[in-house]
């Protein structure tokens, strides 16, 4: 019984943590935490499990209600979203069990709604990469949209106004992706994502299927920060809480690429070269564009989270990158790089976590040796995490690049190879910035509080140790990993 | 300039839309795919299925309702959330600290 | 041609309102009137799918008691005003959120304008 | 808005209105397999009549009607409801949300989804209710100091 | 005696010091002890490997399948193992002249130096042993990032900003290389390295195939010290000498010319090679490296500087003896990877004790030394004449069987190339030798006398295995067969 219902139990378990938080939190807030823990956790376990039932590349269709899929809504968990399922799932929890000590600092007083908004998040990421239905989809990605807008807006003095816009171009966002399924519907009469992929050959040449398919990619381009569309992520993610920015820069931007891929790669897959329109080529020069703009937009910030957030808005490059390649390596490489960004990005904003709790500041400018002397294991982390970034082997960024270049290389697009190997030294320019100032720059006041250490709490220094590790783990087996994705390639690549 | 881009914008995104549009079925047709019983693969076309069915379902005359409490009804659970995210959002953007009791 | 005008200018009428809602969220300086800007968008993708809802000589989706019609042809489809429900609520919801934003908004830096906000920023 | 309006025609005017227009709201959750109508909608009306005591007497008398103690505990037992009706569902061997398998005496098939939907849409009209209440109540809360 | 495991056991000994050393920061005499042991365990471990490569025989070991097809791998070759033998054996010298040079000079951070180092030297060898591509660039990078703390260990800013050009340099290479193996995986299907090239015949055509080429080319020739791409190895001088003299001399220089040798011999094979012209390239670049870096290396007064001009010249020895593709070129390109490595260590090794001990660095400034210093002198005679090519060190040996392959090939232009640059390199070492024996001292020279026993012994010591090995190249060691067994291997 559970093992077949696994597909919705797993978003439910947020809602009810989200529930349980809601009436717990209420009552007394220092409850919001081990609450939201432990429903992260339960969902990762289930998560986890469900992953290796369908690794083998099975997957289950389940007919919420008992409706047959066109009728009814159906919950697709095949070996690509148990993946992300998985992935996403394991960050928050990294992300939320590093958030207590920040909460009591950073928002007092409103941790009972925090992490009951924080759950809702996660039950409509989880929801959005789980559910088959195109609409279904997008009620998931308004409740998941709100909760970060929510989140976004729990940080410094400008993250109202930081979440506001966001929640202007990402309603917008939203909407156009609304508009693009009705576009698709009044074509096909449908909105199950199988059945309509197996209509899309017939009406293809449909000016309103194109116009569908550039809203919808607009649409959730504006969520997963695809350039030019990335306008609201780097304010954002500096101006909101450093759990917040933990929490949502890894996944929230994946979640998007991830329905991008099931968007161009399942529901229209081999179509997207019929359509008259390259749209393949057009994606993947956007993303190359976006890689190149975020490096340097990167190289330019003073601001730790800044940088970081638009080092973000390069990365998800890489990740549309892969997609528009639409040949097994591009898969493999987008896929990959999900895990990989999803993992980097945590250890690197949950670094910028513990240095804002202890320092108060994540200014690169006032960097210096004392940084590494008081905190030598997150140091660790971030410089673990950088080189990743830059992708030196055996860190796990090298390989997600690696097949993303073994895909240009298929498709002989050179371009797009240049652009890769570029930010990636661009990548070191910006983070060996900072890594210069940690290690070499001597510091200003010889106290001796100042190389004494002062490291962060365990709660928040194991889970980004941890995260660190997890990346070299992964460079290391990652062939494992991509045997697993080699199930999810879909038949017409 | 930036009003220039703002109607560009503007112009180009009224542009797709009209452009998206010269091909949709009439408005009102009984012959749009979605009014149809079955659908160009073969499958049931969930439209036609509702309005056929919704009664013998569900023994409820008002197919919205069957359709937003039975056939689709985990949307329906999406937007109760959603109505929910706003009540919490509200509360955790816009109330205060109550001074009193915290919990050390 | 008097086929196709008929059967598409309800389209046409729908992406005026959407353009009109973009419009007010990009060019207004107001951060009330963009939100009123977004919600007239909104309005207009729900007008969409009402529009794509209809069918000639066809009723609401509801059965009426004691009437035998029940061929399909006598039913608008029930599908996107469903649709429409949820998404009137999400449309709710959002803007019950920028409401709650804009007055956290205003409680900070006591302006809504926002040229006068960046200003504040510097 | 915090405070009672001036004019005892509105005070009263809307106490005496308030109880019609819940008793509508009523009509409409249970009345929506008939008509238009159903959780959100008969959930807003609800709400209307709360919010409409809360203008005009002020949110303190209002407190008297309907707590906002209430508001959010009465929107979770909103999507708890929705939750468990979809989970008895798997509990009873069916998928989520699947009426036909709620253990409700011995009706069958149609009749138990008639009842399933009844039940949803009670919950969506609590959570409905709940929240907007909840969004007044939280924004005009900055009132009180002005 | 199963020797599987001896390669990865050679790789990972060094990096198991590194958390030790680590470890043990606050006492300095442990931490070297680590060191130390580490050294000797890797130098012995690699000692076993030599009958192997005698035999022509290679050791593999797979350690998992890093990505699809792809395995993390291990091959000891006669070639790699020719490579890890020199590279370990240089390590233990310099380990024991890094204490002494490092206490000698007071030096700050000495334990990141030493667990840099000791990675430095697992990838030094895992660049070695790399069965495949994607091995080869996984320590590559590995060696790219251990070095930068020791390039700018002195934290000065003309340090740092050696360091920022070293890491420009090099990881564009490394990129570079990167691009080039996924063209090559695409093109072969396979990345492991075969004798003779892994490349099929017929998937490439003429221009794919010299694109490739120069790719690769510039991926190991950063670290090759080509002569467009050279200019970061003089401005990473900026090290310590016992930096420069091992990595600079022997690991990282050594594994970029390595890596020409693996890609002309093993990736693209001689055949290849010839049949789309890709030799000329290398012959051009190398010749051309040869002549210019000979003659950059006069106009510098730094000692080390001109010791870095004259490694870069070296080094283009070895790559134009694997371009003239034939065996005996290989066999002098791969032997005078050992014989610079002995010879260019023994002159870094003179630099420091100088540096250390008189705290001089120009060449203007050596007046006279000879008499406070003999031994670290004479050493640095016999390496000068060495690398001028005068038997019987065993820079003449090498450079005799360059000259010899070259004329085997047919070709006379890299001879005349090799006689050349013979006489710039007397030109550039004569005058320091003059100086320091028959120009007088200055009064500041009377209170010194020989650098630390850290130091001369191991100086006397290299100075000495260049002469035995100039005289018997099979002593010990086998060099000489294993160098054209390997050569031999890939035709």
């Amino acid at each position: 019984m559970i093992v077949s219902d696994l597909p919705v139990l797993i978003p439910l378990t947020f809602l009810v943590s989200a529930l349980v938080v809601t009436l717990f939190g209420f009552w007394k807030e220092r409850w919001g935490y081990p609450l939201a823990v432990l429903g992260t956790l339960l969902a990762v376990c289930l998560s986890l499990y469900g992953f290796f039932q369908v690794m083998d590349g099975s997957m289950m269709r389940y007919e919420v209600g008992g409706w047959a899929p066109p009728v009814g809504i159906e919950f697709v968990y095949d070996t690509l979203s148990a993946f992300i399922v998985l992935v996403i799932n394991s960050v928050a929890l990294i992300a939320l069990i590093h958030s207590r000590v920040v909460g009591k600092t950073e928002f007092p007083g409103k941790r009972g709604g925090y992490y009951a908004v924080a759950m809702l998040l996660m039950f409509g990421f989880n929801g959005m990469v789980i559910t088959g239905d195109l609409f279904n989809l997008y009620v998931f990605l308004e409740i998941s949209s709100l909760s970060s807008y929510a989140l976004i807006a729990i940080g410094d003095k400008k993250a109202p106004f930081a979440a506001f816009r966001y929640l202007l171009i990402g309603t917008v966002g939203g909407s156009l992706y609304l508009l693009g399924i009705g576009f698709l519907y009044v074509v096909t009469g449908t909105l199950n994502i199988i059945d309509m992929s197996a209509m899309l050959p017939q009406v293809i040449d449909n000016s309103a299927v194109i116009g569908g398919l550039i809203l919808m990619v607009l649409g959730i381009g504006i969520k997963a920060a695809l350039f030019p569309l990335h306008g609201w992520l780097p304010d954002s993610y500096t101006h909101a809480s450093s759990t917040s920015s933990a929490l949502i820069a890894p996944i929230g931007t994946k979640v998007a690429a991830y329905v991008v891929l099931r968007i161009m790669l399942y529901l229209f897959g081999d179509q997207l070269v019929d359509i008259g329109l390259p749209v393949t080529s057009i994606v993947g020069a956007l993303a190359a564009l976006g890689i190149l703009y975020g490096s340097i937009m990167a190289m330019a910030q003073s601001e730790l989270k800044k940088m970081l957030a638009y080092s973000s808005v390069s990365q998800i490059g890489y990740v549309i990158m892969g997609i528009s390649l639409s040949n097994p390596f591009g898969f493999i490489g987008a896929v990959l790089h999900i895990l990989n960004h999803a993992l980097m990005k945590g250890t690197l904003f949950l670094v910028a976590g513990n240095l804002r709790e202890r320092e108060g500041h994540t200014n690169i400018l006032k960097f210096d040796e004392s940084y590494r002397k008081k905190y030598p294991w997150t140091m660790a982390a971030f410089t673990t995490a950088a080189l990743s970034m830059v992708g030196i082997p055996p860190m796990a960024g090298f390989f997600s690049k690696w097949y993303l270049a073994l895909g240009t290389i298929q498709n002989s697009n050179w371009l797009l190879l240049a652009v890769i190997l570029i930010s990636s030294l661009l990548n070191a320019v910006y983070f060996f910035r900072v890594l210069e100032k940690v290690y070499m720059r001597s510091s200003a006041s010889e106290s001796t509080s100042d190389t004494e250490r002062q490291e962060v709490v365990p709660s928040m220094l194991w889970t980004t140790t941890i995260a660190a590790a997890a990346l070299i783990i992964v460079g290391l087996f990652n062939a494992s990993i991509v045997a697993v994705i080699q199930h999810m390639i879909p038949a017409g690549l | 300039m930036n009003k220039v881009i703002n109607l560009l914008l503007i112009i180009g995104f009224t542009g797709v839309l009209l452009y998206a549009s010269m091909d949709l079925p009439y408005r009102g047709s009984p012959d749009n795919p979605m009014n149809q019983p079955e659908s160009m693969t073969g499958t049931t076309v969930a439209g036609h299925y509702y309005v056929e069915k919704a009664y013998k379902d569900a023994h409820t005359p008002n197919m919205v309702t069957v359709v937003l409490g039975d056939y689709r009804s985990m949307d329906t659970l999406g937007e109760q959330t959603v109505i929910f995210a706003a009540g919490i959002i509200g509360f955790l953007i816009l109330r205060r600290r109550k001074k009193n009791k915290e919990d050390s | 041609m008097t086929d196709f005008l008929l059967g598409h200018y309800a389209y046409w009428f729908t992406i005026l309102v959407l353009a009109v809602g973009l419009y007010g969220i990009l060019v207004k300086r107001n951060l009330v009137k963009k939100t009123i800007g977004l919600s007239i968008f909104q309005a207009g993708i729900i007008l969409f799918f009402v529009a794509i809802s209809t069918k000639w000589n066809a009723s609401v989706p509801i059965k009426v008691k004691g009437s035998h019609v029940s061929e399909a042809a006598n039913f608008m489809n029930p599908l996107p005003q469903t649709l429409m429900l949820t998404a009137i609520v999400v449309g709710v919801a959002t803007i019950g959120v920028a409401l709650t934003l804009l007055i956290a908004i205003y409680k900070r830096y006591e302006t809504l304008d926002e040229e006068e906000l960046l200003e504040k920023f510097q | 808005m915090t405070r009672p309006v001036d004019s005892p025609i509105v005070v009263y005017g809307s106490r005496l209105l308030s109880p019609y227009i819940m008793l509508f709201g009523l009509y409409v959750i249970f009345h929506g397999h008939y008509s238009p109508g159903g959780g959100f909608q008969g959930g807003t009306l609800l709400a209307a009549s709360l919010l409409l005591v809360r203008i005009s007497s002020g949110s303190k008398i209002a407190q008297i009607q309907f707590s906002d103690m209430f508001t959010a505990p009465m929107a979770v037992v909103g999507v708890l409801i929705y939750f468990f009706t979809g989970l008895i569902a798997i509990l009873a061997g069916g998928q989520y949300l699947n009426y036909e398998l709620l253990p409700l005496g011995d009706m069958h098939g149609a009749e138990l989804r008639y009842w399933g939907i009844l039940f949803v849409e009670v919950g969506i009209g609590l959570t409905v209710m709940g929240i907007l209440v909840s969004l007044y109540d939280n924004l005009v809360i900055g009132e009180d100091n002005d | 005696m199963n020797l599987t495991l001896v390669p990865i056991l050679a790789v990972l000994v060094s990096l198991v010091a590194v958390p030790l050393i680590l470890l043990s920061a606050r006492k300095p005499n442990l931490r070297e002890f680590w060191t130390i042991a580490a050294a000797v365990v890797k130098f012995g471990l690699v000692l076993t490997l030599i009958p192997t490569a005698l035999e022509g025989e290679s050791i593999r070991y797979v350690l998992w399948e890093i990505a699809p097809d792809l395995p993390l791998a291990l091959n000891a070759d006669p070639l790699g193992i020719f490579f890890a033998v020199i590279a370990s054996g240089l390590w233990l010298l310099t380990s024991f002249y890094s204490i002494g040079y490092m206490r000698g000079h007071g030096e700050v951070k000495q334990t990141r130096y030493f667990a840099s180092f000791a990675i430095c030297l697992s990838s030094t060898i895992g660049v070695a042993f790399s069965a495949n591509l994607l091995t080869f660039i996984l320590f590559y990078e590995m060696l790219t990032i251990a070095t930068y703390p020791l390039v700018i260990h002195s934290e000065t800013d003309k340090a740092i900003a050696a360091g920022r050009k070293y890491l420009t340099y090099t990881l564009t290479a490394g990129l570079l290389l990167i691009a080039a193996a996924g063209i090559t995986y695409s093109l072969a299907g396979t990345l492991t390295f075969q004798a003779g090239g892994l490349i099929p015949e017929g998937v490439m055509d003429q221009s794919t195939a010299i694109i490739l080429f120069l790719l690769f080319l510039g991926g190991v020739g950063v670290k090759a010290g080509l002569i467009p791409i050279h200019s970061w190895l003089p401005s990473a001088m900026a090290a310590p000498t016992p930096v420069s003299a091992l990595l600079h001399a022997v690991a990282v220089v050594k594994s970029g010319v390595f890596g020409v040798i693996r890609v002309v011999g093993f990736v693209f094979g001689p055949s290849m090679m010839m049949d789309f012209g890709l030799d000329q390239i290398l012959i051009v670049a190398a010749g051309a490296t040869i002549i210019l870096a000979s003659l950059l290396a006069f106009k510098q007064d730094n000692l080390k500087l001109r010791l870095a001009y004259s490694t870069v010249g070296h080094l283009s020895y070895i790559v134009l003896g694997a371009a003239l593709l034939t065996p005996i070129g290989f066999t002098g390109s791969i032997l005078h990877i050992s014989a610079h490595a002995t010879m260019k260590i023994t002159l870094f090794f003179c630099a420091g004790a100088i540096a250390v001990n008189l705290h001089k660095k120009n060449i203007s400034q050596l007046d006279g030394i000879a008499s406070v210093m003999p031994w670290t002198m004479a050493a640095f005679t016999i390496g000068s004449l060495g690398l001028a090519g005068f038997p019987p060190v065993n820079g003449f040996v090498s450079k005799w069987y360059l000259a010899y392959g070259s004329l085997q090939g047919d070709m006379l232009i890299p001879v005349l190339v090799l006689v050349f640059s013979g006489l710039l390199n007397v030109g550039y070492f004569f005058p320091i030798i003059k100086r320091a024996y028959f120009h007088e001292g200055g009064s500041e020279l009377d209170n010194h006398s020989e650098a630390s026993p850290f130091m001369v012994v191991p100086l006397t010591i290299t100075a000495v295995a260049s002469i035995i090995f100039g005289i018997a190249p099979n002593l010990f060691l086998h060099l000489f067969d294993m160098a054209s067994t390997a050569a031999t291997s890939l035709f």
